[in-house]
């Protein structure tokens, strides 16, 4: 319930929470659902968001976070572009007295406390459970398994987390080679070419690895036009789970995908008005995600939102 | 046969006609500041134009370097890179131990000795300025990943306290020190435009380079002097953003080269060169700040609105920055 | 001097000589990396190679260089091409996705039609800006640059469309007589382009305005006019680019969509030889100067470039690139060898005031 | 006369450009206090040993010597430090900076690094004042005319203390007064010692004031002659290569009646056509085959009178009638549509489009007129530009290269090519024979005449009262922006008279016939 008096920025004590949101921008899919998420939950939970669009740029968080600040806005919530720099502005947040949830990328601050939490997946586990899931496949491989990765934006980082944990899962077996790995930028139309070349520089690929579907469904436009069958001649691994992609697993073309949910939105909603109470919540909250392989892909499809 | 003297020349009004694209920015921009202001009631608190500086500070530094380039006709795309590759290298030295001073030192030197190389290409290779910078642009990105593809944190002591220093009134109304760096670099800048004899040569080959070479200027010197000075700035810049930031991160600063731009020609400076003050850049890259200012205000846009507004308002301004300058011609 | 020593000297003063060179050489590089580099086989009918790879690739480029080309040559310049890129594809694929029967070709046709409407338009704004109240072209095609990627955006509603639509793929990925009808796309542009320009008097009357617009506007030239025009053109190239990279991939993605490719295309032309400051433009340049990026980015991947390397292997490149076609590095180069002290450079280039 | 050494020499100076040798082994030199005049023809190689001897290109072969010295200048910076300062053809200056700027830039006074402003603005008025001008320093040079650019050149020219002073073509653009004005600072020079090298057309400028004469032919050296000695014709039998008979036939042509051209209606006619801040306004009928000079002082407006028929700049108001019936003239594409041509005094900024070769700036207004989807056939195209770089003798006779690599003459002659091509029945020239050697010159008078006799209407502008009267079958006088009086050329009409129209500016109750 709320007693709403409205009028221009967020004053304090008129029950009804603002909160000022930073979204990294809108690069994919992905984002613009885990936006989507954040709206709708603000809006069903009676927070007034205040929603800024840095447009992939640091600096342009900052300037959000300082103006929110101005603004006297009740919580900050943020996905940071990066993980460093940010103890300046969120000093300035916690001497204003606003507290700081972040979400979906977190920060390297070495004080915790400019922070009360962080809400996202675990992009190294998810690298990790895609990892896994090949080693369990190719247990009784002999031969050496040829593996190719389609990377995200360099430094971004998902790309280097996912790929960081799917090479530390796949070091369990010696026979897991990564013979190629480019950056694929996160879109289909990098997916795709990189593959191509990817299939022309090497005659035996067995496993793609792909950081996001974006890049695996453009990669499979590759491996057919090369005259293969994804997902039987090539077993392709990706993260995410959006609609596509999981189309793509339920027909068979993608073998396995490790899910990255993008609705924060309701947890977010509820950890701030715990916040905003004066509540204790744990420093680190992980989304509930989860796997899928072809099977359950064709039974989670129907009520797929995004 | 005699002649009289001549009296020629139009003396009509005396003090605007260069200045007008500057006052006109001037002017549209207190209105803007009026709009915010009278939209949003926290919009009018004294910090809130504090922080338009202390979060552009870098920006501003790096638009001054821009202009003595854009003066000269040319144009340097690499100020981005350069600024993201000097708060890598400050921020992977700082983590491998070295002291700030020297760190400092190396970071300052390196944006500078790019742009000299750029300046040389440009000069004796006669090679396009967009091409040149263009390659440096991709060197110094690769440069930054190079380096290391995650960001780095800094967590020196001197870093730290130039990043949260606050100079003013702490619990109040504050400004950085990286702001009065950039004042310091705005009025050198100024000085050096109006009053040296580089600044000069920088307007001259702006209007004519041809010309200016017959007239005996040191056409190259003074080139290749521009692309230092810009790289200078865009290595100042890289240290004020490690400090905004206390970090390096490999990504930073893409696409900064057209924010840069764009302030400097809102500025009232002219692409072609020749024409321009650093006070009209200062102008511009105000501008650049209230519009993201006003949006985060806002705070009601998604995010492909929020670019259209950007891009709306950008339109606004400089249409109406051009009908007023019409207007007084 | 003998008959073959002029012949070669005219040959090396050709234009194209250099960029044409240099993209050989990339090309050897390759194959001598990779031998099947330029291996083509014969598949289902359909030629594969990477050669033909970099070909159908560097369509989309081809596309916007073509019309880029025209608008530097004017002395102006157009950043908003990559966001046009975005917009037609976004439409072209939203509408397509709303069809009951997406297969059809009518609908695909209408589809193609309105969003090439809607490109020309915002060319044509881009135009009124430049040309009519002469804005500069930088900052003109900027407010385009960011609010088109808002705009794609907002046709997607930010998400990802995806659509099954036979004609529209066959844009993209689609073979003729053996090759990608891509490569046809391109080339039939490229044609369309160069007779469009210098079978009319427009080629001409272009490098004329961009060469000094002042002295043009006295000869009676109607530059404004001629400068609207070519950002319309600009705008159409970037349109067919943009539904050529959407095929590809058989989705719009409003903001991945020709990212950057503005700035591709600008290397291009200049790596072509048409200057940046206006005037004489060289279409054949242009498509060597995307051939030559096209061919840089595949060598990338081919070679198995680490990511953290490969931008600065791009920045050696397009240097040595320019280096080599910049008449002042060889006339040193050449005088190094002959042992004569450098001479002066000049900038024999009298600067013509373009407007802003 | 000087028996001095000479203070520079050149010796076997070559010079080739891509498929032009410019130079071929010339020699030169110049002593102290001596006004040296380097003749020859349009493309000559005048321009190129100037450049060559400045160090803006470097020879192909050949010595240069200055004070004995042997130097090789990299550019106009060293020269300039050597003590040879130099007014380029064409005026090359910055039009965005302002006066005082342009004169002092690069040697500005200055304290600690700081440049003086106050004190730039006084020297620049004080060296102006030497001039007999008055400008406002602080304005940018590109509001003022072709021609006060030009004396602002030559004030910063003679402002460097320089030990060789070189003026190529500075009195183009100048008229008497001010070409008065510099001759007397040229002697004053040459008596304190200055070397000075002076580039012109004008044979009687020559005579007036070198006391040596090297002539050019086709880059190579003619010879070099003290100017006492060398009788005016025979200089120019040496310039041409060839006998001269051109002046005959033009004289017969001016002074003829008028009263039948003027019957039937005016081909343009003008009412209370003007601009402010420009000029003001005026009436000025032009019948079909009329040649009408314009005469008047530097900055008179004269320009701005032919800016204004042409639509180059707009008017504030008045009527225009064409063919008697009202029409508009508000713009270049207008004007050339109801047959008007106009060849600007400023070549390279208004005139040539410098990328482009001869041919496309030949047929470049001809193509405008028709519109970019009716391209000109290319044999048409040939065929005209064949013929107009014949009849103008134009060099070289490749239509194909870059109208830039044209010399100064040259490219003038393009210009006037370009708009004979469009056979326009009013022709407006502004200074056509500025830098145009005295063979072309007599055959631009020559065509002028000729096209008048053909039907056309020419509107006439030039500094040189003489060429104005030889001409005109009328004379509009411009003083201080307005038209002041409009004269039939008849026997009693003079130069003196016309100077004394222009002094007094009384002379209203002729004007508006
Ligand atoms: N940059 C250049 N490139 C190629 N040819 C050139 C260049 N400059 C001059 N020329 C050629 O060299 C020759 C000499 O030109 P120059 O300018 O010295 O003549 P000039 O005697 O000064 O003539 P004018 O009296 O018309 O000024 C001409 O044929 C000209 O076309
Ligand atoms: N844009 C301008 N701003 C200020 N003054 C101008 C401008 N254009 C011309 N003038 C002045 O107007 C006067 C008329 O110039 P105009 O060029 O018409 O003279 P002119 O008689 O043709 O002389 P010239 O022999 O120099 O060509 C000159 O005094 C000139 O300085
Ligand atoms: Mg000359
Ligand atoms: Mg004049």
């Amino acid at each position: 319930g709320n007693s709403d008096t409205g009028g221009g920025g967020g004053t304090k004590d008129d029950g009804k929470i603002t909160m000022g949101f930073s979204q990294v921008g809108a690069e994919s899919g992905w984002r613009t659902a885990n936006t989507t998420s954040i709206k709708e939950s603000a809006a069903a939970a009676g927070v007034e968001l205040k929603f800024d669009d840095a447009q992939q740029k640091q600096e342009n968080q900052i300037k959000a976070i300082r103006n929110y600040i101005q603004q006297k806005v009740d919580v900050i919530a943020f996905s940071p572009v990066v993980e460093s720099g940010w103890d300046t502005v969120l000093k300035e947040a916690k001497d204003a007295k606003i507290p700081v949830i972040l979400t979906d990328r977190s920060v390297d601050s070495a004080d915790k406390t400019l922070y009360k939490t962080f809400l996202g997946s675990d992009f190294v586990k998810e690298g990790k459970l895609a990892g896994e899931w090949l080693v369990e496949q190719k247990k009784s491989a002999t031969g050496t398994v040829n593996i190719v990765e389609l990377q995200g934006n360099t430094g971004a980082a998902p790309a280097n987390d996912r790929k960081k944990g799917f090479g530390e899962a796949i070091a369990a077996n010696p026979n897991l080679k990564i013979i190629a790995s480019q950056p694929g930028d996160f879109t289909r139309a990098g997916g795709k070419q990189v593959m191509e070349q990817f299939l022309k520089a090497n005659p035996k690929i067995d496993v793609l690895f792909a950081h996001n579907d974006d890049m695996g469904l453009g990669a499979i436009e590759a491996i057919t036009a090369a005259g293969k069958v994804p997902g039987k001649d090539i077993t392709i691994i990706t993260v995410d789970a959006v609609k596509d992609g999981m189309q793509a697993l339920a027909d068979g073309k993608f073998n396995f995908i490790a899910e990255c949910s993008p609705l924060l939105g309701p947890q977010l909603m509820d950890l701030a008005k715990k916040v905003h109470a004066g509540e204790e919540v744990p420093p680190r909250i992980e989304t509930e995600e989860t796997t899928f392989t072809t099977e359950q892909a064709k039974e989670a499809l129907p009520n797929r939102k995004y | 046969m005699t002649t009289g003297s001549l009296t020629a020349g139009r003396t009509r009004f005396r003090l605007p006609r260069k200045q007008i694209p500057v006052l006109a920015t001037l002017a549209l921009l207190l209105v803007m500041y009026a709009i915010g202001v009278s939209q949003y009631t926290a919009f009018s608190n004294v910090q809130v134009i504090f922080n338009v500086f202390i979060d552009n500070g870098f920006l501003l530094v790096v638009a001054v370097g821009m202009t003595f380039v854009i003066l000269t006709g040319g144009i340097d795309l690499s100020v981005g890179s350069v600024v993201a590759m000097t708060a890598m290298v400050s921020a992977a030295l700082l983590q491998d131990g070295m002291p700030a001073p020297l760190v400092l030192v190396i970071a300052l030197l390196i944006g500078p000795t790019l742009g000299l190389l750029m300046g040389c290409a440009i000069h004796f290779f006669e090679i396009q300025p967009f091409i040149v910078t263009l390659a440096g642009m991709f060197f110094a990105r690769g440069m930054c990943t190079f380096i290391s593809g995650a960001s780095i944190p800094i967590t020196d002591g001197f870093w730290t306290r130039m990043s949260q220093e606050r100079i003013g009134n702490p619990q109040g109304n504050f400004v950085s020190i990286s702001v009065l760096i950039a004042f310091v670099v705005v009025c050198i800048a100024a000085y050096t435009l109006a009053y040296t004899r580089l600044g000069r040569n920088v307007y001259a080959i702006g209007g004519n380079p041809q010309s200016a070479l017959l007239m005996g200027l040191p056409v190259g010197r003074t080139r290749i002097a521009v692309y230092t000075i810009s790289g200078l700035c865009s290595a100042i810049g890289g240290i004020l953003l490690s400090f905004y930031t206390l970090s390096g991160a490999p990504l930073i600063a893409v696409g900064m080269e057209l924010d840069v731009i764009a302030a400097v020609v809102i500025g009232g400076t002219v692409l072609t060169g020749g024409a321009g003050y650093v006070f009209g850049t200062v102008l511009g890259v105000l501008v650049l700040g209230v519009i993201q200012t006003l949006i985060t205000f806002d705070g009601s846009l998604s995010s492909w609105w929020t670019k259209i507004v950007i891009g709306g308002l950008l339109f606004a301004f400089i249409l109406l920055q051009r009908l007023i300058g019409i207007r007084y011609k | 001097m003998n008959d073959t020593t002029s012949r070669y000297r005219t040959m090396i003063g050709h234009r194209l000589f250099w960029p044409a060179a240099v993209l050989f050489v990339m090309l050897a590089a390759n194959t001598i990396y990779r031998p099947g580099f330029l291996s083509i086989e014969l598949k289902d009918g359909h030629l594969y190679g990477t050669p033909i790879d970099i070909l159908r690739l560097s369509a989309p480029l081809i596309l916007v260089a073509l019309g880029m080309t025209l608008v530097i040559s004017t002395g102006g310049i157009d950043l908003s091409v990559g966001s046009l890129c975005a917009i037609s594809g976004a439409i072209a694929c939203m509408y397509i996705s709303k069809q009951p029967d997406q297969n059809s070709l009518g609908v695909v046709l209408t589809a193609l039609a309105m969003a090439m409407g809607i490109a020309l338009v915002l060319g044509a704004w881009n135009g009124v800006l430049v040309a009519v109240i002469g804005i500069q072209p930088i900052i003109a095609t900027l407010i385009l640059m960011v609010a088109g990627r808002g705009l794609a955006q907002l046709i997607t509603q930010g998400q990802i469309i995806t659509i099954n639509s036979e004609p529209f793929r066959a844009i993209g990925l689609g073979h003729l007589l053996t090759l990608p009808l891509a490569i046809f796309i391109a080339l039939a542009a490229a044609l369309l382009v160069a007779a469009f320009t210098r079978r009319t008097a427009l080629g001409m009357i272009v490098e004329s305005v961009g060469g000094n617009a002042e002295a043009s506007r006295l000869a009676g030239i109607r530059s404004g006019r001629v400068v609207f025009l070519t950002y319309v053109l600009s705008a159409g190239c970037a349109a067919i680019a943009g539904f050529m990279m959407t095929a590809n991939v058989s989705s719009a993605d409003g903001n991945a969509v020709g990212l950057w490719v503005e700035l591709d295309a600008i290397l291009a032309v200049v790596i072509g030889g048409t200057s940046l400051a206006g005037g004489r433009f060289f279409l054949g340049g242009t498509i060597i100067g995307a051939l030559i990026i096209q061919t840089l980015t595949t060598t990338v991947y081919a070679m198995d470039i680490s990511p953290q390397t490969s931008l600065l292997f791009k920045a050696v490149v397009v240097i040595a690139v320019c280096l080599i076609q910049a008449p002042a590095f060889r006339a040193r180069f050449r005088r190094r060898r002959r042992n004569v002290p450098p001479p002066a450079t000049i900038a024999d280039k009298p600067k013509e005031q373009v407007p802003a | 006369m000087t028996d001095s050494r000479p203070v520079l020499t050149m010796t076997g100076i070559s010079k080739s450009f891509p498929g032009v040798r410019a130079l071929h082994d010339v020699n030169f030199r110049l002593f102290p206090g001596e006004v040296h005049a380097l003749m020859g023809e349009n493309g000559a190689g005048k321009s190129t040993l100037i450049k060559v001897l400045t160090g803006v290109y470097d020879t192909d072969g050949g010595a240069i010597t200055l004070d004995g010295e042997p130097v090789s200048f990299t550019g106009p910076m060293q020269a300039t430090a050597a003590g040879v300062s130099t007014v380029f053809q064409e005026v090359n200056l910055c039009t965005n900076l302002s006066v005082a700027e342009n004169i002092f830039i690069g040697r500005e006074p200055r304290v600690f690094g700081a440049v003086r402003w106050g004190e730039v603005r006084r020297r620049a008025r004080a060296l102006l004042a030497r001039l007999d001008l008055d400008l406002d320093v602080s304005a940018p040079l590109g509001s003022y005319s072709l021609a006060i650019q030009q004396m602002v050149a030559i004030a910063r020219a003679i402002d460097i203390k320089a030990r060789v002073l070189i003026l190529d073509e500075p009195t183009s653009s100048l008229d008497a007064g001010e070409v008065a004005q510099l001759f007397r600072i040229m002697r004053q020079l040459r008596d304190e010692g200055i070397a000075i090298l002076f580039v012109t057309h004008f044979l009687d400028q020559v005579y007036e004031i070198a006391d040596r004469i090297t002539v050019l032919r086709n880059g190579g050296l003619v010879g070099e002659y003290l100017t006492t000695e060398l009788p005016q014709l025979s200089l120019v039998e040496r310039m041409i290569g060839k006998e001269l008979d051109v002046l005959e036939g033009i004289e017969e042509h001016s002074r003829r009646d008028l009263t039948a051209l003027e019957e039937g209606t005016p081909l343009v006619a003008v009412s209370n056509f003007g601009r402010s801040g420009a000029v003001e306004p005026f009436s000025l009928t032009i019948h079909s085959g009329e040649v009408v000079g314009l005469a008047g002082l530097l900055g008179s407006g004269r320009t701005e009178v032919a800016r204004l028929l042409f639509g180059a700049d707009r008017a504030d108001g008045g009527e225009v009638a064409v063919d008697g019936t009202a029409s508009s003239l508000r713009t270049p594409a207008q004007a050339i549509d109801h047959g008007v041509g106009f060849c600007s005094e400023n070549r390279r900024a208004e005139g040539i489009v410098a990328d482009l070769s001869v041919r496309e700036n030949m047929i470049l207004a001809m193509q405008a007129a028709r519109g970019w989807l009716r391209p000109i056939p290319r044999r048409r195209q040939d065929e005209l530009v064949d013929k107009y770089v014949k009849a103008l003798n134009i060099r070289p006779a490749d239509p194909e290269v870059p109208v830039r690599n044209l010399s100064g003459g040259n490219q003038q002659k393009v210009l006037l090519a370009r708009w004979l091509i469009t056979e326009p029945r009013l022709l407006i020239l502004d200074e056509p024979t500025r830098g145009i050697d005295i063979g072309a010159k007599t055959e631009i008078q020559k065509l002028v005449a000729q096209l008048s006799d053909g039907g056309m209407a020419v509107l006439f502008i030039s500094a040189e009262l003489e060429e104005v009267l030889r001409l005109s079958h009328k004379v509009a006088v411009m003083r201080d922006r307005q038209m002041v009086a409009q004269l039939a050329n008849d026997e009693s009409l003079d130069a003196d008279r016309i100077m004394q129209t222009i002094a007094s500016g009384s002379h209203r109750e002729e004007a508006d016939r």
